[in-house]
């Protein structure tokens, strides 16, 4: 709810467009439409995609800024001891101001805060990737199979995703925050299972439109089963589509994550970059005008989500230019 | 009859993307230039038809495309296109607008997708109108302040003579209620009924040049004849030239009174139907016939050469029956002899 | 009159899930629910523990606290405050008028902002301003808003001494009021404003290569006018779903904006029942913010169903 | 041996609200094999509706088809195993016949693996598959992208040969398709059809395609077939 919606603007018209027509009709026009459109596609293929793959091009230079800013943030993730000069628990004087020995201070109980940095991106990265995972694999069953066997269990499917879309996120998090004691992995599961609901439309969508396809109709045709054709045919088509859903559900997550540290709902015990701008905030960083300890963590969280997000757009922006050069 | 539209050496190529070949498409080279018509030249005289056949791909659409400048901006063309001794290339893009709907206007294949589905049949008919009007009011303005409440009269006056020239144009394409069909929106329609819409559309303003592009297209047989007489009722009545691209051919013999036949992005025949459709010369013609239905369906060897990779010579020789070594090596010229013209050295 | 039932069908699953949840979570989730329906912080001996367990019937069955519940819902009755000394449903009813007030300004401008730039970056996405300026509604949207109002705070308010840093507590006249709110409003607006321009820059440079556009062009339009005249409104149809999910979205953005800028509103409300565990407010707070956002997104798809004819096909 | 379809009827969105709409209605005939039989109509009639019943691909609301003279909805597991290899169908679009994403080869010898077919027999029998079908070799290391919609369609009948059915429903096998190119699938299909017997169904809106084609022809109009010899 706090972010994928943002990002991509051409699925989401798509999507609504064949939200709105219901399936027993376009069962009876589909043949004419395709045929239209495909008709059409055939010709745009030929010179008008042209422009789509300018603005790819475009994109890719975001993609190559994005993945090297990632690429940094996994190497801290992954192996902060060799970059952080101290460990993120050991004490020194508070309030210090950046010297050469704290690059960039001391908080309040005096840990240097370009370690708590450090180790911050690995608690901040985990929270969303952990939880987009469990997202996009909710999202892509729940659609896989309204999409594919459509009927009644579609309906049923949509429905319950139609009734979770609706209820607010952030508030809901926030009340069952308050109630449990905050753990991570309470976060990373709330989180997880509640923002899977445009993963599934995607995916229902798309895969609506590939079960029609010549190729699926004929392994079905074949005697295919069922979950071979899901895993074999249906799938690697979805793929272009789940991994920037995927990338933007982290994105989200992340900043959810700080969000609700912010608001004193996070992990102490795990400190992630959320959680040391909450910190700075209640315990007089901001007051002090200690912009060395509030800025850098914030800042860190939007260069991450930035680059997570830019990947996301990458993957779209090439999927259009293959799809371009495919025509031909 | 005066020359109305003279295309010649028509150029039209398209940059195909250079880099990153690293994802896809690993066995191919992609670094090429696709030549989708190469040294086309036709004209047009007034109230004439022109039927620009061929086979998909073979580069039509893309001169109906280059005739009204809607290619994107980053195909290459070349050559000249006078239109009523205007080389239409050269005009700028205001010129041109000025020209499009109002002189020359175009039929798309898909009449479903080329009307928007968000506004009105009504509306979307109405907007020629607006639009060629529009601009001459914009000159008027500029001499003489007029007050507002002149204007909004004024106004008012003009759209309801905008939505009598439409129930006019309506009434014209066969809609016996035009009122009702005003407030209707594509999506509510059937694609036949669209189709006249769209041609209704395009003939609002009595535009010299009517370019059809590929109008039958996805219609059927029913819907086919319906629009034949839909087309040749508008030849009669009207002063307009029709420039038809169509892939069938029965289709262009009821209606147009020459045919080119075009083959991997040039052309190889022009002649009048008649005796193009019963002594064809270019064996491509010939073997196109042939597999026409009423002929037995006798297929031509092999398949079109892709536009990024045509073969040397006659680009036709790997398929043709009839071909000599000379063939294979220099590529011959549209010779042209009684009215009629073929792209052939073994061709008298 | 199919979708229209199932829809309304969805939208009553909703209402009930939401009013269920608000009914059962201090009831399953783990501690003595008289302790999560009257806050933990606030000290009572056992025997007053006792005396509100009966009073608020929580020995009985839980179908009976079920109906008594919905009884009170439609009585307004949200539960007493014990933090507050006052009932929850006439705290929310002052506080949410201001952020009621604060999201709904926010976010029409953000989504007028966002539409035009965004229409217009997706026009001509490849000059060097609309590029720009898709780099930055990027950046912007991946900027917790609570940071963005962190910046905002400090440097007009802090360093530049511009605008207040506190909420007004003083008689609020108009010009008070505007004063105020600008920079939060501008801090929620841009934030709209960043998600709607994406949005709209996808969308419509998805639409510009629709064959309705090239036949517009066809018609003798040229330019920006294909844009105005055509691609915008079909363009902007899944901006007006969006915008409902979006308002709950910004309601959540506008919490946290709220508390930085320590604005009368929800936020604020929420951050203090959170930190003094008063869940009477919490719970309420969750039941209005829910049903404002079930509302919206109502709103919203009346509103698509009139603007977009595919929808309302004659039978 | 041969393929019966009897009273089928077809209704879409019938549901608690709404009557629904009816397809078509009582609609019986008779395939065998070796012989073609064309169906004709015009589009939004059904016809491809009924061609997807007649494969098995979806279950009418009324009437029953025979295949072998069982029933298909009282067919046990084995024999509807049987049911769908013999009865086969193939569709009007050619560039969507393939999964873009693998290689012509992978969707070929994913049906051999379907059928098991042993490693070096598979090799054997995709490149007797590609002489019927008249194609080079090359065509496998493609993609379908990479391919034009003739040499696609004929892959795609070869995809569908692997599996020898009995039967073959052709949904507008040449709509798509240019004149020349069509000529060149028609005449295809007649060659297989006399090499190996098949009968076939070939749905078309296109009376000289099917005259071409077939002995016995079908008009399926306002929810009725009516035949014609």
């Amino acid at each position: 709810m706090m972010q994928e919606e943002a990002y991509i603007g051409e699925n989401t018209t798509q999507e609504s467009k064949i939200r709105k027509s219901t399936i027993q009709e376009s069962i009876i026009q589909e043949s004419t439409i395709q045929e239209n459109t495909r008709q059409w596609n055939d010709f745009r293929s030929l010179n008008l995609d042209l422009d789509i793959r300018k603005y790819g091009k475009n994109l890719k230079r975001f993609n190559r800024g994005g993945l090297f800013l990632f690429t940094f943030f996994l190497i801290l993730a992954l192996i902060p001891a060799l970059f952080a000069p101290y460990s993120p628990t050991e004490r020194f004087i508070p309030y210090e101001a950046p010297s050469t020995a704290h690059l960039l201070g001391t908080n309040d109980i005096g840990n240097d805060i370009l370690s708590e940095l450090v180790y911050g991106a690995r608690i901040s990265m985990m929270v969303g990737f952990a939880s987009a995972c469990i997202s996009t694999l909710i999202g892509l069953m729940i659609g896989l199979l309204s999409g594919y066997f459509r009927g009644t269990l579609d309906e049923l499917l949509m429905g319950f995703t139609d009734v979770v879309l609706i209820i607010p996120k952030i508030p809901l998090i926030i009340i069952l925050g308050a109630f449990l004691r905050p753990s991570i992995w309470i976060l990373i599961l709330v989180l997880g299972l509640l923002s899977w609901e445009s993963i599934a439309r995607i995916v229902r969508s798309k895969t609506l439109q590939i079960r029609e396809a010549g190729y699926v109709k004929s392994a079905r045709c074949m005697g295919f089963s069922p979950f071979h054709i899901m895993v074999s045919d249906i799938f690697p088509n979805l793929v272009h589509v789940l991994l920037p859903k995927f990338m933007l559900a982290t994105a989200s997550a992340m900043i959810s994550e700080a969000s609700l540290s912010f608001l004193g709902l996070g992990d102490i015990s795990m400190k992630s970059w959320g959680i040391m701008l909450s910190f700075a905030f209640s315990r007089g960083g901001f007051i002090r005008e200690m912009w060395w300890w509030y800025l850098p963590p914030g800042v860190c969280i939007t260069l991450c989500v930035m680059s997570i997000a830019l990947i996301g757009f990458g993957f779209e922006g090439r999927e259009k230019e293959k799809r371009g050069v495919d025509a031909e | 009859m005066n020359t109305l539209l003279e295309v010649k050496d028509l150029n039209v190529s398209f940059q195909g993307n250079e880099n990153e070949n690293k994802t896809g498409n690993k066995s191919e080279n992609k670094n090429e230039t696709v030549t989708a018509v190469s040294c086309l030249s036709i004209s047009i005289r007034e109230k004439e038809t022109l039927a620009l056949v061929g086979e998909t791909g073979c580069g039509k659409s893309v001169v109906a495309h280059a005739i009204m400048r809607l290619l994107p901006p980053e195909s290459i063309v070349k050559g000249t296109i006078e239109f009523k001794g205007k080389n239409l290339l050269k005009l700028s893009e205001k010129e041109m607008a000025k020209l499009r709907g109002k002189e020359i206007s175009i039929i798309f294949q898909n009449p479903s997708l080329a009307l928007n589905p968000v506004y009105s049949i009504g509306h979307q008919l109405a907007e020629p109108l607006r639009i060629h009007t529009q601009k001459m009011r914009w000159k008027e303005k500029e001499g003489k302040k007029e007050k507002v409440k002149q204007k909004e009269k004024r106004e008012k006056k003009k759209e309801n003579s905008n939505l009598s020239k439409v129930s006019r144009a309506l009434k014209r394409v066969g809609f016996s209620n035009p009122r009702e069909y005003m407030g209707y929106y594509p999506s509510w329609c059937s694609g036949g009924m669209n189709q006249r819409f769209l041609i209704a559309a395009s003939t609002m303003l009595d535009p010299v040049l009517l370019i059809a592009d590929e109008p039958s297209k996805g219609l059927d047989r029913d819907r086919v004849s319906e629009l034949e007489n839909e087309l040749k009722g508008l030849k009669e009545k009207s002063e307009t030239s029709l420039l038809l691209i169509s892939h069938d051919l029965g289709f262009v013999r009821r209606l147009a009174d020459r045919v080119a036949v075009m083959y991997a992005g040039e052309i190889v025949e022009i002649a009048d139907p008649s005796s193009l459709f019963e002594s064809p010369l270019h064996p491509y013609t010939r073997g196109l016939l042939n597999s026409l239905p009423e002929r037995g369906f006798v297929p031509i060897p092999g398949a079109s050469p892709p536009l990024s990779n045509p073969p040397a010579g006659c680009r036709f020789h790997p398929r043709c029956p009839i071909k000599e070594k000379r063939c294979t090596q220099e590529r011959p010229e549209l010779k042209e002899s009684n009215g009629r013209a073929v792209r052939c050295f073994l061709c008298p | 009159m199919h979708e229209a039932a199932k829809k309304t069908f969805r939208y009553v699953a909703s209402f009930l899930l939401i009013v269920t949840l608000n009914f059962a979570l201090p009831r399953l989730m783990p501690g003595d629910p008289v302790k999560n329906l009257i806050g933990e912080d606030v000290y009572v001996s056992e025997a007053v523990m006792e005396e509100l367990r009966t009073e608020m019937g929580l020995n009985r069955p839980l179908y009976e606290q079920f109906t008594a519940y919905i009884g009170d819902l439609l009585r307004f009755d949200l539960g007493y405050s014990y933090h507050l000394h006052s009932p929850v449903a006439e705290i929310l009813r002052e506080r949410i008028v201001w952020t009621l007030l604060f999201v709904g300004v926010s976010v029409l401008l953000g989504a007028a902002l966002g539409t035009l730039f965004g229409a217009y970056a997706g026009w001509k996405p490849e000059t060097k301003a609309n590029r720009l300026a898709c780099c930055g509604f990027i950046a912007l949207s991946c900027t917790p808003p609570y940071f963005l109002a962190l910046l905002f705070l400090e440097i007009f308010a802090f360093k530049l001494g511009l605008f207040p840093f506190k909420g007004f507590y003083d008689v609020p006249t108009p010009g008070s009021i505007a004063h105020h709110m600008f920079l939060p409003v501008t801090v929620m607006a841009l934030f709209s404003a960043s998600r709607n321009f994406l949005i709209m820059r996808g969308s419509v440079i998805q639409e510009k290569g629709q064959l309705y556009a090239l036949y517009a062009r066809a018609k003798g339009l040229y330019d920006i006018s294909i844009l105005f005249r055509h691609v915008i409104k079909n363009a902007s149809l899944p901006i007006i779903t969006l915008l409902a999910l979006d308002f709950g979205f910004l309601f959540s953005g506008a919490l946290f904006t709220e508390i930085v800028f320590s604005l009368n509103g929800m936020g604020t409300l929420i951050y203090d029942a959170i930190i003094g565990k008063d869940y009477p407010v919490l719970q309420g707070s969750f039941l209005v913010v829910a049903l404002a956002v079930l509302l919206a997104n109502m709103l919203a798809d009346l509103a698509y169903a009139i603007a977009d004819p595919r929808v309302r096909r004659p039978a | 041996m041969s393929l019966k379809a009897e009273n089928l009827s077809k209704t879409y969105g019938s549901g608690l609200l709404g009557k629904g709409k009816c397809i078509f209605r009582d609609v019986s005939f008779e395939l065998e094999p070796g012989q073609t039989c064309g169906l004709m109509g015009p589009s939004g009639e059904g016809k491809s509706t009924l061609g997807r019943i007649i494969a098995g691909l979806e279950s009418p609301t009324a009437g029953t088809i025979h295949f072998k003279d069982s029933p298909l909805s009282g067919m046990k597991k084995a024999e509807y195993a049987t049911f769908r290899r013999r009865v086969q169908m193939m569709f009007q679009d050619p560039t969507d016949a393939f999964n873009p994403r693998k290689r012509i080869e992978h969707s070929i010898s994913e049906v051999l693996k379907l059928l098991d077919t042993p490693g070096t027999e598979r090799i054997r029998r995709t490149k007797e598959m590609l002489k019927t079908i008249g194609l080079p070799e090359e065509v496998l290391a493609r993609y379908p992208a990479q391919l034009s919609g003739g040499q696609l369609q004929r892959l795609a009948l070869g995809r569908i040969l692997l599996l020898e059915p009995e039967y073959i429903v052709l949904d507008e096998p040449t709509s798509a398709l240019d004149v020349s190119v069509q000529a060149q699938i028609l005449h295809l299909l007649k060659k297989v059809q006399a090499e190996q017997g098949i009968g076939y169904l070939l749905i078309s809106h296109d009376e000289a395609v099917v005259r071409f084609m077939s002995g016995k022809m079908g008009m399926l109009e306002n929810g009725k077939l009516k035949v014609f010899e």
